[in-house]
């Protein structure tokens, strides 16, 4: 996993949590596709963006500039670092012309939080219902799951840091919760 | 095993005494003082444990509150005394047992507005027609509204009742609080309180006592209730209709059978091959630690899914949703009950502190349109009872009442005529949780 | 709360990820209007109900979204098998003899 | 007096650390490391509570969570108070503030003890029996009365002012429960390299161990060994330790919930922890060893305070110091109790006997006791108590061969210490859904097969002895791990010396030689419960155990029946004549204690109840001032009211700028789904009543669906975006529920179909500018979008930009006026929304809320699916029959609506009502009828569903559901309301601009 990621918190923010054991960041803007096909789908769209998509549940492939995560059998989330949305659109679509797809432009239906530190498991098990044992949750895994009662997409990308995607107006939900919890962290 | 001690001391106790012979006492204060005169030895059973015999005129399934009942007017009111109610455990020991004791009429539709109005009406005199205290306590019932979109539906049946000359009246969110002190009405509130609708008369009952009293009455008039006697099949004539039912205790013929089986109405009435409309998911409910009284009335909230009563003794008795799955366990999940005492915090936030001491599960009997099914079967002699679902217990007398005059006359009673098993073939469903999402 | 092994993702997630949705190999008629009354309502309202092995259909709504079929035991509440959407239904008595040994 | 019960040295408490606390206003002195109970012993202070039906004075009975007497309500700040406590769970710190319950005045001086002097009358059921006469007096005098008597503490008044926490954990094993099979599991475990938990409802770890103060395991104390065992436990980061944490619901597929109590025992707690944690578990393998609980003995006045069980007198003076008395009488069946003799004779205490049912107690036990020269009576029974607040002495009898009981004496006592044998803990098991077993020999109900990943260990499973817990907790740690991992290795049962497991044991009502009209014993204390009453209601028919619980309300109490069941079971066994395992036991349920709500509502609270979703012009609508209403998670402005005014006046204001000029409504909460791939066409055409292949690229489309029974469910409007590409909208509310079915039409009925469901709800910002100047004020700000009615006509859509921003702009209306929907990026939303708003007010508009948008939508007669429509409404009943596909061969929904009563007359449809006086606004829900002063129970013709003032008709005027309405266009009908009879007339839905034109303008 590259330790520079698709994902980086926005400079333009504040940390929503930053202790000695946690930090919480909102990540800057991306754009983000939801693609839905077969393999021959899932392979042509690959190449249009430079990884090639994974086909083992809940796996994912990422490199510094793309990240695509399996979030079903058909369903793949492409989160990409990029200034024209519209052209990698376009591009996506090209190589796809032939194949049976769905390609949806959905980079502003999510926001997502960047979670990193040695309690950043524990302070997702406070409203996620996951076993986040390395043998159960490596590295690289991401699912759809709860947070509490807002649905997200959880991605581990590194031993100690995960990400957070959720739609935009459960996103103050999610902040919430995690504040709450990390209030603990700052007890004596 | 190791370490188990080997010995153990005999008990010590003299055996017991033979059962005496049954007699009936009447229950009032006298009575009971006269009784502690006698250390209350003398005390007649309250209903026989008789074997069955090898025929009935009528031969009910399922005792709990609506079996019973059915049994009780059976006798009393249409003179069908040769009577049998078939438990496979114990009387009382179904839905009935474990309910939240809800009582109230005020439904949309006229035809269940006519139905569980009957009960009300019948509730009001119950304890002296049983003479039997079944604590029915109209302490009202109160149901709130939290979006505007409550506010119309219910200020829909508060005039759809009133027209139908069944109380129900609308009370601003601090009228509400006035009647319920300890509601929550901040505007802060997730789902603030709008406003409410209120039935004064409505309120709650003892639960085993409603079982217990019609046993007792049926068993007067000569009913047999016979416990731990599961119906295992209902053998059908050439001509196709009942002749009877085996059980775990043997055969017993009948011309009619009236199947009053709550959760377990699929699996009798497929004993005697008729399919049903009906789906059987676990029910929670739970009770906290008693304390002095603090909760007067009985508040529900279906838009936050919860509600709440304070029993006699002191407990806050508070339901739950069902389960989403279709199980015969009585038990569910943890989720389903926190989901409740979430929004009961959140419109008692002083109750937050109080603790949950038991929490357990019925097995209820959904159909499609969450209105029962009472009256014939396609096969004949075969009648059914079902489907009351998560809110049965109210219509108890009422729901015993008219069916025991469609299995006394081979009719339905015009209250239950509508409710029957055709309506799911022509549409004319009677749909209370489409219109409201009201389920209790 | 159920744990419940979702056959699209391979993995056994908890019940609040799932939404139950009711009875399954119920197949929706090819050609409704060709039914009766009585066969419309069947299709429409008639349940197994079953007290045991029941097959069922659930999603994992907030997983992979799919849906698919289980075998669980209505009294036990015990899920038997797990299989994909348009995936045979197993032999249930087949299921019971396994279950048993 | 203080600390006069306390020993010189011992324990676990702190002596070099004094507390103060206060009982009853009164101050005490205990020490660090007491329980509220230990400390009042060591006080003196036995009389701690009143029981809840004849409030009779009671003590402490137990050191644990089973207590039955002494429950207490704690006092802190406003907000804090907490009642029904365990005494000998409640830790004590600086100025701890306990209180007694259930009685008045005082404890010791109780007015309600007067139901004790009626008890003859209050025996089990009795309510049943009376209280009917006259019927009025139940709900007026009887039942507050009841209701008052009734109940134990007090419920707190004022809001919580703590919080709670969640914590979702994974294990491959629990071990519940830290005595020595607990902690030996816990090692095995551990040392397999299993990730474990391990938790104990005490405060401390140790379980019996704490208290054992002769027992030697591997050459330690009972004692130091479970301190090492601890340490090392804690030093493994694979092992989480939670004290204060019990074990209360075993659910399927082992998920376990345990209850973590954080702050509760610290004086002041840090704000920023939580009181206390739901620990919501799912383990791989569970270890049940919850232990034992010793039975109480059922003889007359057996609830007196001072008589207390054998093992809690040895706990309280071994691990807390605090002596029971200081002359005590031991009662027991059971060998375990003359370990408590022993051990109080080591300390001072004088044991006056140790009275044994069994005729020749024999054995080490009783050895010891003997050698320390404790006198032993075999087939010695005690028939009976006296002393009001305290025993005072013990009386005495010999049981006879034949059963029968002589005299022997009296014994003075200040505490009475009985043991009836061990009941083993099957609680959790038994929620586990596993079946006990009864077994004969050891006179219990053991666990049975495993049903799920568990095993028990310990006593809970029927072991005794120190030697044999400790091997069989090994046992079931090394067993547990083994399931998880093949690596599992199983360390040394360690060497025991001491710790013999205690045979005998006895159930039920004891012998006595008095009257048994005048005598009382009691089975539940809580309840008041005596062996009487379950013969009583024996008598009565009640002959199943559930019965008789229910009767008697035995094991109803707070203690769930843990010291009362088996001799309830065993009492109604003798009565019912069959032996215990047929007459069955109760249902254990959970929780295994009572748990705090805010423990189940753990953070979902305020705002965190439900997530709330707010628009991207949320906080725009907040500072216009906007009033907002909730709908489903989503908050919607609802109007926009300017100082001053009403929101009658500021829904007529921006109902009529709508009309005149233009309007700007955010529309974001709308559902939208992007239905893409080669069969979409095919797809909608089969979910939506009208037809779909045909609709154009660039055009839009309203349609309705329906349930399979033919009932609406949601409508919206569809737009062709490419071939291959609709943007479907549903209602705000139905979103979830729309996508979700078409998942499932398309994933189970048509797989086949190449199409795909997006839910873009969130992608989308959407600014709905509606009014006759809707385009004018969007016009400059669009770009690459012919805006003239030849090229965008009504019910179009195009793709193009606004202020720079990609844009899907809808050219459709909701309120009978030109409009357009603009579909830009969320996170652009409010950018473009500013602009465009910008526009509107300088053309002379404004903003307006959900409840213009109503009335504009009524006023052309448009249904929302949810006030016209209830989910008993067809296509039909709403005069949409337009809508639906006639030549369309199936849709979803189609078969049903022919159905016979679908198609028969009488149906309700929609109409528009107009009242004779036009200031009559009928509220919305009225019913309506035929006749002007209808009987009662009169059928309703129907209801008003929809009903505002109409700026633009100058009058009111309705929306109704009306049996057969459209044939009574024109009639005169009648709407009965609190006021008075409202005359209305039946007319057309539609209000406003009936042909349409101003749409196509
Ligand atoms: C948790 C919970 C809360 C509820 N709250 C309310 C409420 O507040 N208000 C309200 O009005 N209603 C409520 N209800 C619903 C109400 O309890 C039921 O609708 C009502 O009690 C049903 O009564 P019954 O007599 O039909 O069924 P039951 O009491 O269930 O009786 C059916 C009997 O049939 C027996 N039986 C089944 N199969 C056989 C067989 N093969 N042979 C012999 N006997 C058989 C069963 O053992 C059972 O005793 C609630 C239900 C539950 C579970
Ligand atoms: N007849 C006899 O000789 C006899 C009888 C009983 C006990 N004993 C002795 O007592 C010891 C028993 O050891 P053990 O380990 O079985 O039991 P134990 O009593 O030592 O430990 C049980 C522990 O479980 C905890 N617990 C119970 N329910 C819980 C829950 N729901 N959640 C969290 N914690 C819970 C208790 O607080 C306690 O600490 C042995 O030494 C045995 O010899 C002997
Ligand atoms: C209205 C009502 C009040 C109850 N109050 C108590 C109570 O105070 N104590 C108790 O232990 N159980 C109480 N119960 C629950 C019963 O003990 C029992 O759980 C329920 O009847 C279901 O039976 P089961 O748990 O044996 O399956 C109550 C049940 C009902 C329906
Ligand atoms: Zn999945």
């Amino acid at each position: 996993m590259p330790e520079k990621s698709v994902y980086s918190a926005n400079a333009d923010l504040a940390p929503i949590i930053a202790t000695s054991r946690v930090r919480v960041a909102e990540a800057a803007p991306l754009i983000r596709f939801s693609l839905r096909g077969g393999e021959a789908a899932a392979s042509h769209a690959g190449t249009a963006v430079g990884v090639s998509l994974p086909l083992e549940p809940l796996t994912s492939i990422a490199t510094d500039k793309v990240a695509a995560f399996w979030l079903g059998p058909d369903e793949w989330n492409l989160v990409i670092q990029d200034d024209d949305a519209r052209a990698m659109f376009e591009r996506v679509e090209t190589a796809l012309a032939d194949t049976p797809h769905s390609l949806v432009d959905v980079s502003d239906r999510n926001r997502a939080l960047i979670i990193s530190g040695r309690k950043a498991a524990w302070l997702l098990n406070s409203q996620v219902f996951l076993d986040f044992d390395e043998a159960s949750f490596p590295v690289g895994m991401v699912t759809r799951t709860l947070f509490g009662k807002a649905e997200i997409m959880l991605w581990r990308q590194a031993e100690d840091t995960f990400v957070i995607e959720a739609w935009r107006s459960f996103m103050p939900y999610v902040i919430e919760l995690l504040q709450e919890a990390s209030r603990e962290l700052e007890a004596a | 095993m190791p370490g188990v001690p080997k010995r153990r001391l005999d008990l010590w106790l003299r055996p017991g005494k033979k059962g005496r012979q049954r007699q009936m006492s009447r229950f009032n204060f006298w009575e009971l003082a006269k009784n502690a005169l006698s250390a209350h030895e003398n005390w007649g059973r309250q209903w026989r444990a008789p074997e069955p015999k090898g025929e009935y005129d009528v031969v009910i399934i399922g005792a709990g509150g609506h079996g019973l009942a059915t049994a009780y007017y059976l006798a009393k009111e249409h003179g069908v005394t040769n009577v049998a109610v078939l438990e496979k455990g114990w009387l009382g020991g179904g839905n009935t047992g474990r309910n939240t004791t809800i009582v109230r009429s005020n439904y949309l539709w006229e035809e269940s507005e006519g139905l569980y109005d009957h009960a009300m009406d019948l509730w009001q005199n119950l304890s002296q027609e049983l003479n039997y205290n079944v604590m029915y306590s109209a302490r009202g019932v109160m149901m709130l509204a939290h979006t505007i979109h409550d506010v119309q539906v219910f200020k829909r049946h508060v005039y759809a009742n009133r027209l139908a000359g069944v109380q129900n009246e609308w009370l601003t969110a601090e009228e509400a609080k006035e009647y319920c002190p300890p509601l929550n009405i901040s505007k802060n509130m997730r789902y603030p309180v709008l406003g409410a609708a209120l039935q004064r008369k409505a309120g709650v009952a003892r639960h085993d006592a409603v079982a217990w009293g019609y046993a007792r009455g049926a068993d007067k008039y000569g009913v047999d209730i016979i416990q731990n006697c599961a119906v295992t099949g209902i053998r059908r004539g050439a001509d196709g209709a009942v002749e009877g039912v085996e059980t775990s205790r043997g055969f017993i013929r009948a011309k009619k059978i009236g199947v009053v089986a709550a959760g377990h109405t699929t699996t009798v009435m497929d004993m005697a091959g008729v399919r049903m409309p009906l789906e059987s998911y676990p029910l929670q409910a739970l009770v906290s630690e008693p304390v002095k009284p603090c909760f007067p009335c009985v508040v529900m909230s279906n838009t936050i899914h919860a509600y709440m009563s304070q029993s006699d003794k002191g407990e806050l008795v508070i339901g739950a949703g069902t389960d989403q799955y279709i199980s015969y366990s009585q038990t569910g999940g943890l989720q389903i009950p926190a989901h409740t005492i979430e929004a009961i915090c959140e419109l008692f936030p002083m109750f937050r502190r109080m603790r949950m001491l038991r929490n357990w599960g019925g097995t209820v009997d959904v159909t499609p349109d969450r209105s029962p099914i009472i009256g014939k079967t396609p096969v004949p002699g075969l009648f059914v009872n079902c489907g009351w679902g998560t809110g049965g217990f109210k219509a108890t007398p009422g729901s015993g009442h008219v069916f025991a005059h469609t299995l006394a006359k081979g009719e339905p009673h015009p209250i239950n005529a509508p409710f029957t098993l055709d309506r799911y073939r022509t549409g004319r469903l009677i749909d209370e949780a489409a219109a409201a999402a009201v389920a209790h | 709360m159920l744990l419940i092994s979702c056959p699209y993702c391979g993995v056994e997630r908890p019940e609040i990820e799932f939404r139950h949705a009711g009875e399954a190999h119920i197949a929706r008629p090819a050609e409704p209007s060709k039914l009766t009354d009585e066969e419309w309502a069947e299709y429409l309202y008639m349940r197994t109900n079953p007290k045991g092995l029941m097959a069922e259909r659930w999603r994992h709504t907030h997983g992979c979204g799919r849906f698919f079929n289980a075998i669980r035991d209505t009294v036990s509440d015990k899920f038997v098998t797990v299989y994909k959407m348009g995936e045979a239904k197993p032999d249930l008595d087949q299921l019971l003899v396994e279950a048993a040994q | 007096m203080t600390h006069e019960f306390r020993t010189s040295a011992g324990g676990r408490i702190d002596r070099s650390s004094p507390v103060e606390f206060t009982f009853d206003g009164k101050s005490y002195q205990g020490f660090a490391g007491d329980t509220l109970a230990s400390a009042l012993l060591a006080n003196g202070v036995h009389l701690v509570g009143r029981s809840y039906k004849y409030h009779r004075p009671r003590g402490i009975v137990t050191a644990g969570s089973e207590e039955p007497n002494a429950l207490v309500g704690i006092a802190r700040e406003k907000g804090q108070n907490t009642p029904n406590l365990r005494a000998p769970q409640v830790e004590i710190y600086q100025g701890l503030n306990a209180e007694s319950q259930n009685r008045f005045p005082s404890l010791s001086f109780d007015i309600g003890a007067v139901n004790d002097l009626l008890s003859p009358l209050f025996v089990a059921g009795f309510y049943y029996k009376t209280f009917m006469w006259p019927r009025s007096f139940w709900q007026r005098v009887y039942e507050p009365f009841i209701r008052s008597a009734a109940g134990l503490g007090k419920a707190p008044t004022d809001p919580d002012k703590d919080r709670y926490a969640n914590y979702y954990a994974h294990c491959d094993v629990l071990v519940i429960g830290s005595g020595p099979a607990g902690l030996a599991a816990a090692n095995a475990a551990a040392q397999s390299g299993a990730r474990v938990i391990l938790c104990d409802e005490q405060a401390e770890l140790g379980g019996s161990l704490l208290h054992d103060a002769t027992s030697m395991i591997d050459g330690k104390s009972a004692a130091d060994w479970a301190s090492e065992t601890i340490k090392a436990l804690s030093e493994n980061d694979r092992v989480t330790l939670l004290p204060r944490t019990t074990g209360f619901g075993y659910y399927a597929q082992n998920f376990v919930a345990l209850a973590e109590r954080v702050t509760d025992h610290l004086a002041n707690p840090d704000q920023s922890l939580p009181r206390e944690r739901l620990w919501q578990v799912r383990a791989k393998e569970v270890v049940i060893a919850t232990g034992a609980i010793e039975r109480p003995l059922v003889f007359p006045e057996n609830d007196r305070p001072g008589v207390m069980m054998a093992e809690a007198g040895r706990i309280y003076l071994n691990r807390y110091g605090a002596m029971a008395g200081k002359r005590v009488v031991i009662a027991t069946a059971c060998d375990t109790a003359y370990r408590t003799a022993v051990d109080l004779k080591a300390a001072g205490v004088d044991v006056a006997v140790i009275a044994d049912l069994r005729p020749e107690p024999v054995g080490v036990h009783v050895d010891a006791a003997r050698s320390a020269g404790i006198r032993v009576e075999g087939a010695c029974v005690v028939t009976g108590t006296k002393g009001r607040l305290r025993v005072k002495s013990a009386r005495l009898g010999r049981i006879r061969p034949d059963g029968s009981v002589t005299v022997m004496g009296e014994e003075a006592c200040d505490s009475l210490l009985m043991s009836g044998g061990w009941t083993p803990n099957v609680s959790l098991y038994s929620q586990s859904r596993g079946k006990v077993v009864w077994d004969e020999e050891a006179g219990a109900y053991l666990p049975g097969p495993s049903v799920q990943h568990e095993r028990s260990a310990g006593s809970c499973h029927g072991v005794y002895g120190l030697h044999a817990v400790l091997e069989d907790g090994y046992r079931a740690g090394e067993s547990a791990a083994r399931a998880v991992s093949s690596a599992a290795k199983r360390p040394e049962t360690p060497s025991v010396s001491g710790g013999e497991a205690g045979a005998g044991g006895t159930l039920g009502a004891l012998p006595h030689d008095r009257d048994p009209s005048r005598v009382r014993a009691f089975i539940d204390f809580q309840n008041d419960v005596t062996a009487k009453d379950v013969k009583l209601a024996v008598r009565e028919g009640f002959h199943s155990i559930e019965h008789i619980k229910r009767y008697t309300t035995t094991g109803m109490a707070t203690d769930q029946g843990r010291l009362s069941n088996m001799n309830a079971l065993s009492v109604a066994s003798k009565s019912l004549e069959k032996p215990i395992p047929q007459v069955g036991l109760t249902t254990f349920r959970q929780p295994y204690t009572p748990v705090t709500f805010g423990t189940f509502a753990t953070t979902a609270r305020g705002e965190a109840f439900d997530p709330v979703r707010r628009t991207p012009m949320h906080d725009w609508a907040v500072e216009k001032g906007a009033e907002f209403e909730d709908v489903s998670l989503w908050k919607r402005a609802w109007y926009f009211p300017r100082p001053g005014e009403s929101m009658h006046e500021a829904v007529a204001r921006e109902c009529a700028t709508v009309r005149e000029s233009v309007g700007i409504f955010d529309a974001s909460t709308l559902g939208k789904i992007e239905v893409v791939g080669p069969d979409a066409a095919e797809f909608l055409n089969r979910v939506y009543t009208n037809p779909f292949l045909k609709l154009g690229v660039g055009r839009l489309r309203y349609g309705i669906m329906l349930s399979e029974a033919g009932f609406i469910m949601d409508d919206g409007v569809v737009g062709r975006i490419a071939e291959d590409r609709f943007h479907v909208t549903t209602t705000t509310g139905g979103a979830p529920r729309v996508l979700a079915h078409l998942e499932d039409y398309l994933q189970t009925e048509w797989p086949d179909l190449n199409v795909w469901l997006t839910s873009t709800t969130e992608q989308w910002a959407v600014i709905a500018v509606q009014g006759p100047r809707a385009r004018d004020v969007i016009a400059p700000l669009v770009e690459g979008i012919d805006l003239s009615t030849e090229s965008m006509p009504h019910m179009s859509v195009r793709e193009g930009r606004i202020c720079g921003v990609p844009t899907r702009l809808f050219r459709m209306s909701f309120t009978g006026e030109a409009g357009y929907e603009i579909n830009v990026p969320a996170s652009r939303g409010r950018e473009v929304w500013d602009a465009v708003w910008k526009n509107v007010e300088a053309a002379g508009g404004a903003p307006y809320g959900t409840e213009t948008m109503h009335v504009l939508r009524a006023e052309k007669g448009y249904i929302i699916v949810g006030q016209e429509t209830d989910g008993t409404v067809v296509p039909n009943d709403v005069g949409m029959d337009w809508a639906v596909g006639k030549k369309k061969a199936d849709f979803i929904g189609i078969r049903s609506l022919t159905r016979p009563d679908i198609v028969a007359a009488g149906r309700k449809q929609l109409v528009g009502v107009l009242t004779k006086d036009p200031k009559v606004i009928l509220e919305e829900g009225a019913q309506i009828t035929a006749e002007a002063s209808p009987a009662l129970k009169t059928p309703a013709l129907g209801h008003v569903t929809s009903s505002y003032y109409s700026s633009a008709l100058g009058r009111s005027m309705a929306l109704a559901m009306i049996a057969d309405g459209r044939d009574r266009i024109g009639d005169t009908i009648y709407v009965p309301t609190a006021e008075g009879v409202v005359v209305v007339e039946i007319v057309s839905p539609v209000f406003y601009d009936a042909e349409g034109g101003k749409l196509v303008a």
